[in-house]
């Protein structure tokens, strides 16, 4: 069942995920900075792509929820779970970004906008679904109550993305996936687009890392249980008083 | 009536109710049950005996389909135990735990009203199984102002009211007094009359001997 | 013959209604606390009549939302082994016993949101244009609640430690009910159309619906 | 050691360890018990037999403290049943219901640990006495994941942990197996050498009678 | 020698804080539930940043009050007979049984104060003038809830009357409670003096504790 080489496929993600951080960070740099907001325009370019991976990843959550409850295959369960921590850290790292970028320009840590608020609640609620996760240790119950879990969370996909169309709010409204009109200069468009390729790698990258870890865990579970692991039973004996005493 | 309790009499002869092959059971990393093969026929009594904290109780579980097999397959009534389907031969299996599971703000009657009603039988029958336990009295009473050794016998109220062709019994006899220790015996007798099966498990070596056709041991979570 | 789909559903309903008329659960412990709640507001913000006129719809929505979910789940979660064992064993279909549950927890949850809505109406003076629409807001939102609190004790029910995760579950779950809730009696108080957000409740009570159903059988009981 | 545990030898035989004159239990309107005469000396076992429902665990929670009279008096170790001051008798008091009532999120050994603690008992003891009723594999093991069985054994671990004077025995034989069924026998024999008292509810008649001096069988709320 | 007042006490404070920890119920239920409400309050009243940051203080105090209050409560009426048949024929002093568990709730509570309120003055951007008086402000309304939630818990504990009554108690008593707190924080902001407001959660916090010692052995267990 297993292959020979285990571990042979995991070294790459970890040069992957290195030179896509290089590269972000340098097409960051490289990038004329905004009009606007000056220097400042630089965070833009970890921002977005962070955001917007954690969609990807939450979406891949849903799906791969979906195959399990689908197929029965662990092999889902583990990429959902896996992309579903990946989720959590991209839409942590869009919250703290987000509120460095907050505090520099709106002079506020947090503002009670519909869209930060929003990622706060998805933030939540991946955390919740990681918690679940971590509540059972039967494998197949996990998968289960997991994956289901794992489809309705999506919503908060475009509860977030939509979120500053709904109400009117202080955040940036959509710039790149709104139909009509591009209101970005081509420089900048392009950075963006380059750091959200960097983003994919590096996402790409740690989802093989971690897939990889869960099923090693899973082996490593498996093969501690020998069948000369003790039975729960054998923890009892036949009492004895000690004496007559 | 009750007529999809019945064992069809024509096959009882040769399929098992019960057929476990190579069954692990584990919570987490911890085996409680490992490799049990385990058949139980029509018409069968079957004790198992086994110290404190062996897996009977686990094992009773996993064959009412409340527990599902780490590893191996197992069937009851011909239906697969990890099928999403098993909810539908439960019916089949009456189960008496270690501890009784009334609704304890619900009257005894009421209780079994529910199962009554949940399970399509005439809700008219409940009172006179509540009488057959000598509780015909007590039906009115909320279940958590009974006596343990009441609410044990409404659980064998209970059974009586659904029929089971499958009797799953944890230590049927603790908590009943003299007078309603015979019960135990009269409704394995019935169901195996009808074409059903029994497993007993308990510690009362005495009485469950007198009353089974084959004693299984369980050790180290296996049967031996 | 086992009884139909519908008949188990409203078998489990009833017990759930008679259980709670036993117990006063929801109605003599939830209930006055969640008015409580509404209550300590004011004390809390000491504010003008005009702002706590505007706070106050968002409040009501706010304790609905908390304690309804805690409805929901407290009476599931509570249930020892030996009584999912019991209901199990009756072979009902696990999806029956899901929409009886809900059924309950709707009827339940219905009362809650009347009682408290009546106080805050009371209360904090509340703007009563377009009241027609108000019974049909509650219903939606009621379904909805208590469908995802019925689904979220479903999935941590037999988890052993159980009621940890609801609120990481539910809460923010019910966001979206939330919004379109307070947007749409936003939507009476300007006048403004409010079928957006009517639809948009219908349609989370109607995928609640759908997912609670299909999950229970995979969700059945395992121990 | 633990000498607030021993009864003064030089009184022990005048005076009784619990006595009950005139006693009724009501639930609300409802009786319970009614009228019970009850004394029980130093170095007696007295047995009490009694149809499901007759009162027998009210009757041992009555004596435990745990339910006051609603008419007539008591007293144990000389504490009268009704004074505020009653919970100081009850570290003397060793009482094991229908149900182990263990925090499930807490081991057996911190369990115990509790139990040692607020007694101002040697934590270290905790070990030998799980180890005494077979359970010192399982002491890390939280107390929802043993079995029946085992939470009750670990019961009786907690009785020789406290040593009590008094010990009140709710069906003490039900759910041990058959290497622990004489765990009853040696703690009523402990107690009763230690010049204790022991009262043993029970429908295990021909084990009862074996260990007790006394009979007493309650009907309909009263001892005959 | 029976152990002492103190280290009955504290044996029953250590126990409830290992069930706490082995369980989570406060730490990782409660604690989230009221930040999830934190979070939802502005969602629900949607509106400006001014009447946000004047309203969450208010705000912060009345999850607190509520959620303080269902930890106190929650905690003790879970347990089942026999659990609390076991606690009694320790032969511990109620009293002491009482002061151990109100100590193990002020501590869970001043946790949950502690991390709503870095969160409250993160979100709702609040005035900080006058923080060094925060902590003294805390652990008395801590002290007050957590004697307040014991004696609720410990009246419906002892059977008859049913957990109807918890919010019957609680109720008038934390209004007291909530005026002192939200108006020492008002005092603050406007640079006046606290100091009566103080007092009366002092007089509050003492009476509370002599009222729960007083009453602990006449309601001890009796089934
Ligand atoms: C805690 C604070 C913040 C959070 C949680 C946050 C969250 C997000 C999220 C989730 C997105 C992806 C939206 C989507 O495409 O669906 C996003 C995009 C964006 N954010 Fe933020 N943000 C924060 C602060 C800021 C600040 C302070 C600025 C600038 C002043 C900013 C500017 C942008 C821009 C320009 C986009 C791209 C807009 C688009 O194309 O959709 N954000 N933010
Ligand atoms: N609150 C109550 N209201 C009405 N009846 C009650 C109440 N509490 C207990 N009872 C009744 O009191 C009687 C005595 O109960 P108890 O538990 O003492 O019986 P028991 O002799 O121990 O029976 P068992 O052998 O079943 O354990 C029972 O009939 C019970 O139904
Ligand atoms: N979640 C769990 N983690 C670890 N061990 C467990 C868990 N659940 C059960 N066990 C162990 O599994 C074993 C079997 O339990 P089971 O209840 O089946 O025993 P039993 O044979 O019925 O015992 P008894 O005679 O005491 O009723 C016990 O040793 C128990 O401690
Ligand atoms: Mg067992
Ligand atoms: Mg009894």
């Amino acid at each position: 069942m297993t292959t020979a080489k285990p571990h042979s496929s995991s070294v790459w993600p970890w040069y992957a995920m290195a030179i896509a951080g290089i590269v972000t960070l340098v097409a960051s740099f490289v990038a004329p900075p905004d009009a606007l907001q000056g220097e400042l325009s630089r965070i833009l370019y970890v921002h977005v792509p962070a955001a917007w991976l954690a969609y990807v990843s939450f979406g891949v959550t849903m799906i791969a929820s979906a195959a399990y409850l689908w197929k029965k295959d662990l092999k889902w369960d583990r990429i959902a779970a896996a992309s579903a921590e990946i989720g959590v850290l991209f839409t942590g790292m869009t919250l703290v970004i987000g509120m460095i970028w907050a505090k520099s320009t709106w002079g506020v840590w947090w503002t009670w906008d519909a869209r930060l608020t929003l990622t706060a609640i998805m933030f939540f609620v991946y955390l919740g679904y990681l918690a679940l996760r971590r509540s059972t240790d039967d494998l197949e119950a996990r998968a289960k109550r997991a994956a289901i879990l794992g489809v309705l969370a999506v919503v908060q996909i475009p509860l977030v993305h939509f979120s500053v169309v709904l109400w009117r709010g202080l955040h940036q409204t959509p710039s790149l996936l709104k139909p009509a009109s591009v209101d970005m200069d081509t420089p900048m468009v392009i950075t963006l687009l380059v750091a959200v390729v960097m983003f994919s790698v590096m996402y790409v990258a740690m989802m093989v890392k971690l897939v990889e870890l869960g099923k090693l865990e899973e082996q490593v579970i498996l093969s501690e249980l020998s069948s000369r692991t003790p039975v729960a039973g054998s923890a009892v004996t036949a009492p004895s008083l000690g004496g007559d005493a | 009536m009750a007529a999809r309790h019945r064992y069809p009499a024509e096959v009882s002869e040769a399929i098992a109710i019960v057929s476990l092959s190579g069954v692990a059971v584990r919570a987490g990393a911890v085996p409680i049950l490992r490799d049990v093969n385990l058949s139980v026929h029509p018409g069968e009594v079957v004790g198992i005996f086994g110290a404190n904290g062996a897996g009977k109780t686990t094992l009773l579980r996993l064959v009412a389909t409340m527990t599902r097999p780490s590893e191996g397959s197992g069937t009851v009534f011909g239906t697969d135990m990890n099928s999403p389907d098993r909810f539908e031969v439960r019916s089949r299996i009456g189960y008496i735990g270690h501890t009784p599971g009334w609704y304890p703000e619900l009257t005894l009657a009421e209780n079994m009203a529910f199962v009554a009603a949940a399970m399509g039988i005439d809700a008219a029958k409940v009172g006179s199984c509540l009488d057959a336990v000598g509780l015909a009295g007590a039906k009115d009473r909320r279940a958590d102002r009974c006596s343990h050794g009441m609410q044990r016998r409404a659980e064998f109220a209970r059974v009586l009211l659904t029929e089971p062709d499958l009797l799953l019994l944890d230590e049927p006899h603790s908590a009943l007094d003299a007078d309603a220790v015979d019960l135990v015996d009269g409704l394995v007798k019935r169901t195996v009359e009808r074409g059903g099966a029994a497993v007993l498990v308990s510690h009362d070596h005495a009485r469950v001997e007198s009353l089974a056709h084959r004693i299984l041991r369980i050790k180290e979570g296996t049967i031996t | 013959m086992s009884p139909t789909f519908l008949s188990q559903a409203m078998t489990v309903a009833r017990r759930d209604v008679l259980r709670e008329r036993r117990s006063g659960e929801v109605l003599w412990v939830t209930l006055p606390f969640g008015a409580v709640a509404l209550l300590l507001i004011p004390i809390a913000i000491s504010t003008d009549t005009l702002t706590l006129r505007r706070v106050g719809v968002g409040m009501f929505w706010v304790v609905v939302m908390l304690f309804g979910v805690l409805i929901a789940v407290r009476r599931t979660t509570a249930d020892s082994t030996a009584q999912r064992d019991m209901v199990a064993l009756t072979g009902m279909d696990p999806a029956a016993v899901f929409t009886g549950t809900a059924l309950a927890n709707f009827l339940l949850l219905l009362v809650f949101e009347t009682v408290l809505g009546v106080l805050t109406v009371v209360l904090y003076d509340i703007d009563l244009s377009g009241a027609q629409w108000f019974p049909l807001i509650l219903v939606l939102v009621a379904v909805g609640l208590a469908l995802l609190g019925t689904i979220a004790a479903g999935i941590v029910a037999t988890g052993r430690s159980t009621a940890a995760l609801v609120p990481l579950i539910v809460a923010p779950m019910s966001v979206p009910l939330l919004i379109a809730a307070t947007q749409s009696f936003e939507g009476l108080r300007l006048g403004k159309s409010i079928l957006t957000w009517i639809l948009m409740l219908a349609v989370i009570a109607l995928v609640l619906a759908v997912a609670g159903v299909l999950s229970a059988r995979p969700l059945q009981e395992t121990g």
